[in-house]
């Protein structure tokens, strides 16, 4: 999946969603949002799987 | 002439849908057979939320003496009901209003499916026309459920509808059922005045609530003076002599209640019958109409939303899906730039309006269980926050479930004054995905009922001030 | 004894961060030299919202025909004080329990910095002690400002804390300042039977809201009969015959205003005098104690929180302050996970509780403008909203200001029944970044006055269904 993010290095992700991808190791910035304006969202952790 | 979008049925389901499709450019009719608004309005939230207003000042009238205040006062029941009515009445007018100020075409009628994108409605005055649009929405809502033990005649066994507009108030009632229509006329009436015998058959009050709510209300109920009966069942009502006796059946064997009335609130059955489903072939299930998450049926052009359809059987669901329905029908035909969110039912608040008044959303402590987590639970009690103390309130608590691995809040349980105001914080940052974190660093006013879910979150996570 | 925390101070601030202390594992130890709780739950929030209540029963009494209640009430002023009095006290006492549950010693005394972490208390029986601490929390709170024309003398100039315990309700008074305090009591007093003129300075009521919160209040308060004086200055009162003659300047020349009493409530100052500050060198800035973001002072080992320090005089800010001091230096010692995060001062609700009730948040329109947003304004009228009419409670309106850009929820300002418990809602949101469109997308329970919230963002994007 292509980086995310706001193009400034912030990655706009629900704090839910930056919990899980910490927790089970996630590089955040790897995963695509599916949210509003492309925030990560916790379905797209769930649904991540690494290329 | 042809319509882009045609509603069955102007209830909070109806109505919505039918503004939100002449905003994004349909041309739109409504057809009603009764009163814009549907039950929501006309015979549902509005004028009941009416009634508990007035009982809820009238209590305040018999406590008057713990504000510092010497009063007395009787209840007016006709003028009660009256008061009600008026409400009710002002917000039919209301979406009458709204219905010209977005030009949507207001057709009175019984409205039936006839073939494909055609309607028939037969007027009040027995004639018959034919509407055709290319999308039918149907939002025909519900009805009160029926038990065969507790037919509705209207006059001794009564529905919601005649509860609401008794020529007088009865001496005593007993209300079969312990749903949210169920507990608040029981509040309303025993408010007033009047005896009242609730009868349930699971084996607590309000049993879609969390096990905890079930107690607290049952506990404020009984102090008030509510006869509550459960895991009890209605077997027969005999409503030959002055008032009715009804046969219940217990645990510890048969008993015979005696009162004025039975009001029976025993759930909402979907009117899916003489709207030309069969004809159309639109398939339901479980007597509701099947559809998808964006409300299509199986036949292309028919959509049905609210209480017909699964799904919570509330007004906040109804206005929702109709909404998503039509920016839905509006995306695929270019008329709306995306395709909108699904509604998630796990995120949808209920409330009830008695006193004390409930409010949750999301799992309770079992479900939660149930489901597989490991949860932190906490619970405030309103008894130590200052604002309950100020208002005189001081029954319930606040109770929230999280998710003890990574902090998601899963659900919310409320009992108390206000309550209803509060949950709507809860469902915006479940919607965003909060977790404990970011609402104990929100600041909540003080003094305010509002800030005792921030204490039971503490609560959850041992960092409780206030207890 | 050394202790590691000691509080100066016992209000929202102090008393909380002497639990968040003893919590974290600090040996910790509190000095107050009137009633635990300070001026919040002895003296403000808390005894005022008990006298609004009471009010605000009397109001409804006085309306209960409204509501098909037929009743008659008379206010009994000294049991409306007492039962005030009653509500406070159990609060103080409360906090009573707290301390003691958190094994926090009270120390009863006026206290003062005496040098590097030593602070001297002088005790009620007048007997001194030194208190040693290796962090010291101020958190001495406020007082009322006074004018130099207008100085207390407790009889017929009075402050806040004389207006909450009046031997007996005056006939007549003049409120000078419509802050929060000012309104509230303004509205308190007039509901009870007291002739009530408000004398404000600026040129509208509660300045540092939204101008169409102060109009919409003017309104309401001049329906109730409270007169209104703005851009209006008391320039001396003469309080030599039986009640007060108060001078009042106005664009239209000088009047004289008679009444039984004055009442001045032209805000807070700090109580920053005679605790050793200037003794130890800690520095103030503006009257109030100088700190940094963590609450520490220049003075290493010396902290400062809540009135006594810049930042809205406020329970809540009061308490998060101390909760935020307290979690700092416990990470500094390593006995806390992580640094707190920093209190953000432009996400803090602020409540007023007269009715109509204001509840705002964030920015004003025009400080939105002045700071070169493109904004999207939504206003939506409560008379449109169905609880509102259902309870009978029609003012007022939710008015929500969003950046056209980002769609960023900038600031919300609300006027009407209920808003104050509405407002949290909007704080969680904004600390979660919402954009308009979550908040949409969450469902608002119905009918409650919540659901308006939703209803104005929709009139700022041109969705609005209701209006
Ligand atoms: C006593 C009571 C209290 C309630 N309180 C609340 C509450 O506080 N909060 C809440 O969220 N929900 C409450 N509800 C539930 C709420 O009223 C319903 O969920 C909501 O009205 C459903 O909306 P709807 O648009 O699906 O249907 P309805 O409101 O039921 O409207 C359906 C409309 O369609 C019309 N219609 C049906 N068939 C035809 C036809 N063939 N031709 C023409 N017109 C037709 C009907 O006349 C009706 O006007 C309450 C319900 C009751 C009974
Ligand atoms: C009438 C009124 C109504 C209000 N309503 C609200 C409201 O609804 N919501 C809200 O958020 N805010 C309200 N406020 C403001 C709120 O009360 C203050 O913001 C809050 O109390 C500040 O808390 P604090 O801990 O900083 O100080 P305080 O509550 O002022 O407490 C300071 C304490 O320190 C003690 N103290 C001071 N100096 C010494 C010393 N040298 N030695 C020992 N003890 C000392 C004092 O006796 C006092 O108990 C109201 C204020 C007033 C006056």
């Amino acid at each position: 999946a292509p980086a995310h993010g706001t193009g400034n290095g912030r990655v706009i992700a629900s704090p839910l969603a930056k919990k899980l991808a910490s927790e089970k190791g996630i590089d955040i910035n790897k995963v695509a949002g599916s949210g509003d304006g492309g925030r990560i969202i916790k379905r797209d952790i769930d649904n991540y799987t690494p290329a | 002439m042809a319509y882009d979008v045609v509603v069955l049925g102007s209830g909070p389901g109806g109505y919505v849908a039918a503004i939100r499709a002449s905003q994004l450019g349909f041309k739109t009719a409504i057809i009603e057979k009764e009163s814009l608004g549907g039950i929501c309005l006309n015979w549902g939230c509005i004028p009941t939320k009416a009634l508990l207003k007035s009982a809820q000042v009238f209590e305040d009238i018999k406590h008057a003496k713990d504000y510092g205040i010497e009063a007395t006062g009787t209840a007016d029941f006709s003028a009660v009901i009256k008061r009600s009515r008026g409400v009710a009445d002002k917000m039919s007018k209301g979406v009458q209003f709204l219905m010209k100020k977005n030009k949507i075409d207001v057709i009175m009628g019984y409205g039936k499916l006839k073939a494909k994108g055609q309607i028939e409605v037969k007027g009040t005055d027995g004639k018959t026309q034919i509407v055709e649009a290319k999308h039918i929405i149907l939002a025909t809502g519900g009805r009160s459920r029926e038990l065969p033990s507790l037919k509705i005649d209207g006059k001794k066994i009564i529905g919601y509808r005649e509860a609401m507009v008794l020529p007088q108030q009865p001496k005593s009632m007993i209300v079969v059922g312990s749903g949210a229509i169920g507990v608040e006329f029981g509040y309303f009436y025993n408010a007033l005045g009047t005896k009242v015998t609730i009868v349930e058959f699971m084996d607590r009050i309000v049993p879609v609530e969390d096990e905890e709510i079930s107690k607290e209300l049952l506990k404020n109920f009984k102090k008030t003076g509510i006869e509550v009966m459960t895991s009890a069942e209605v077997t027969s009502v005999d409503t030959s002599g002055n008032g009715v006796k009804a046969k219940v059946k217990t645990k510890e064997g048969e008993v015979t209640l005696e009162a004025d009335v039975v009001l029976s609130a025993v759930g909402v059955a979907a009117n899916v019958e003489g709207i030309g489903l069969e004809e159309l072939g639109v398939k339901t299930e479980k007597g509701k109409i099947a559809v998808d998450k964006y409300y299509k049926t199986n036949v292309p052009g028919v959509y049905a939303i609210g209480d017909c359809v699964p799904g919570q059987a509330l007004a906040h669901v109804a206005s929702k899906e109709g909404i998503i329905c039509v920016e839905s029908i509006a995306y695929s035909e270019k008329k709306y730039n995306h395709q909108p969110e699904a509604l998630d039912y796990g995120n949808v608040p209920g409330c009830t309006y008695c006193y004390p008044e409930i409010a949750s959303v999301g799992l309770t402590e079992k479900q939660a269980k149930d489901a597989g987590y490991e949860i932190k639970v906490g619970k405030f009690p309103l008894s130590a926050a200052g604002k309950a103390s100020a208002a005189g309130h001081n029954e319930g608590f606040v109770k929230v479930i999280f998710d003890a691995k990574y902090g998601e809040w899963l659900g919310t349980h409320m009992i108390g004054y206000n309550v209803t105001e509060m949950i709507a914080e809860i469902v915006v940052a479940r919607k965003l995905e909060t977790t404990y974190h970011e609402v104990l660093d929100s600041i909540h006013p003080h003094p305010t009922m509002s800030e005792n879910i921030k204490e039971a979150i503490e609560v959850a996570y041992g960092e409780a001030i206030h207890i």
